[in-house]
């Protein structure tokens, strides 16, 4: 019987300064590729949610390639939206910060992407926590 | 849920760890966390211990510290890394580590 | 008995959080528990080879192997490895090297999940 | 003392900083420390912003992590790698990283 | 000419977490031998300052040897203090975790040292930072 | 012109320290300055020979180097990067290794420091 264990990626620093909010970006889109280690029919739901000081990672236009020569967490997340991947954002910590729908990475359309961001409230990851198997918290 | 917290760091809050809600959370006091359960500035407990959670500290690590696992708050219970096995497997499903 | 899967994301010296993972592992492997550990980021520092020991530094080789004799799985991120300039010949015995979805089917195959992240 | 103060994190406050008295403080925001410049949480300017010193934030940190350098606070002076050699030179004699 | 500049360590992080107090601990002692790299006379004398939580570094009776096999940040203020260094532990934060005198590593009688740590105000630590030539901030 | 001495103790990957050091220098030396880089604890890591290149890691190798044939004294401590298992034959060339002391004397003979702790 096929089993689908769903994994929640949650995001809770901001970007650059450690590596932690990159390597949940890797790890969630290495999903893609994990059923080569697992059952015929068996699969890995990931789900990324940024929560507290990590909705800094979902800023539009971030320049790090530029400045620094290294793929931004814009890149990576855009990434995951192409991949089909469900990505939410932290809506009372977005509102903290004055962050609207227009300051943050929405979709991937640029790229070729369909899958659109969620804005959603504290109380529906709460819900994505539940409903995890496992939670990875970076 | 049956929900672990791990704190590892002596800071003062974390958003996300304040706004969980659930039946069974337990806070595990790891690392530089210990001294949420040994000390009180300027005489106040630190605000974990009055979550409504169950909360433990590791005693390796609070040993390591130069505290004393018989003064810790009252609240705490102090595991080794064999008791922290037990709560990993029977107490909890999920962790966080903050 | 149960399945832990630990990703570590940590740096080896300074934090001692490779310590709890090995720690903790040998305490459930003592208690007939299978454990996977995922090194990931800067912990795959503790894959490298040829680390000399200092009183002042978790020294963990020698622990660490021990473990993976009596079954401790231990896979550090090829990614993360290599970008750190640490090569398969640089690799410790009995370590793997693997892509990143193997700690995703990792998490799949077991019971409880510790993911350390932050530094 | 000319003293320059680096802070790379966004934390809320830091006792030391808080502490220190001098008539030539500089604030020099780099890496994470740049959004004490770009963010109000919930409309309110960071604290780092109302201290008695001069406050700079360096460019590329802005930039790189989607921030526009001119909408910053106003009372922030944006310099690059090139003008942060200058202050250091010109401006500081001694500095701490936070 | 001899010129002997003034180094200040000011240790702000607590112990074990990150390496932070340790390296600045190992590199203040590293002051006995400096005079290899230097001119004849010219001298460093290093200061080493404990403050905010960085004071959690000097709690008595640290026992990571024992649970790590590490050597404990309270064998590092030791030799400071055997090898004559200026040890400062500010006196607020102490005050603020209420430890005392008998609490903190306040001298290394046991291993043959006569230097005593001082517990001085904050306001005798920036004194300290405006004496020294360099301040390094760990 | 000046001298500055930055003193760099984070680790390679993930913060973003070195870079920071690398570039300010980069900008101190096209004015003019000497600058003395300092790398302990897991900054070490920048001396590692065989860094692979990875567009979502800093890869400073090349840049380095160009610095130091233009002037740029670069030294690791030496029981840092023993500790770690980064023997003096997987040092990158130019790279000096040395032990404590040498930093505080690069402090004494500097005119500015920027000592950059923390993770």
């Amino acid at each position: 019987m096929a089993t689908i264990k769903k994994l929640l990626f949650l995001v809770d620093k901001p970007p650059y300064k450690s590596e932690n909010s990159r390597l949940a970006l890797t790890h969630a889109i290495a999903s893609q590729t994990v059923e080569i280690h697992l059952e015929d029919e068996d699969n890995v739901e990931p789900v990324l949610a940024f929560v507290g000081d990590g909705v800094l990672n979902c800023i539009k236009g971030q320049k790090a390639l530029d400045a620094y020569g290294i793929t931004s967490l814009e890149a990576h997340i855009k990434n995951a939206l192409l991949l089909d991947l469900k990505v939410i954002f932290c809506k009372e910590d977005l509102d903290k910060f004055g962050l609207t729908e227009d300051n943050v990475i929405m979709d991937a359309e640029d790229i070729g992407g369909d899958m659109i961001a969620n804005i959603l409230p504290f109380a529906d990851i709460l819900g994505e926590m539940e409903a995890a198997d496992h939670i990875l918290h970076f | 849920m049956k929900l672990g917290v791990f704190v590892n760091q002596y800071t003062k809050t974390n958003s996300t760890l304040d706004r969980i809600k659930t039946d069974n959370l337990g806070i595990i006091l790891v690392q530089n966390g210990v001294y949420h359960a040994a000390l009180k500035e300027n005489g106040k407990d630190s605000d974990i211990l009055s979550k409504a959670a169950k909360v433990y500290a590791l005693s390796e690590d609070v040993i390591s510290r130069g505290l004393s696992p018989d003064k810790l708050d009252k609240k705490v219970t102090v595991v080794d890394y064999n008791g922290l096995v037990d709560v990993i497997f029977n107490d909890y499903e999920k962790f966080i580590w903050l | 008995m149960g399945k832990l899967a630990i990703g570590c994301f940590s740096s080896l010296v300074g934090s001692m959080s490779l310590d709890f993972a090995i720690k903790l592992s040998e305490a459930a492997i003592k208690k007939g528990h299978q454990v996977d550990i995922w090194l990931s980021g800067n912990a795959t520092m503790l894959s490298k080879k040829g680390q000399r020991k200092f009183q002042d530094y978790s020294s963990l080789e020698a622990k660490t192997k021990d473990l993976i004799s009596q079954g401790l799985n231990v896979t550090a991120c090829e990614a993360c490895a290599e970008s750190r300039g640490y090569h398969k010949e640089d690799t410790l015995e009995g370590f793997n090297r693997k892509s990143m979805d193997y700690y995703l089917a990792s998490c799949f195959n077991s019971d409880r999940v510790i993911h350390i992240g932050g530094e």
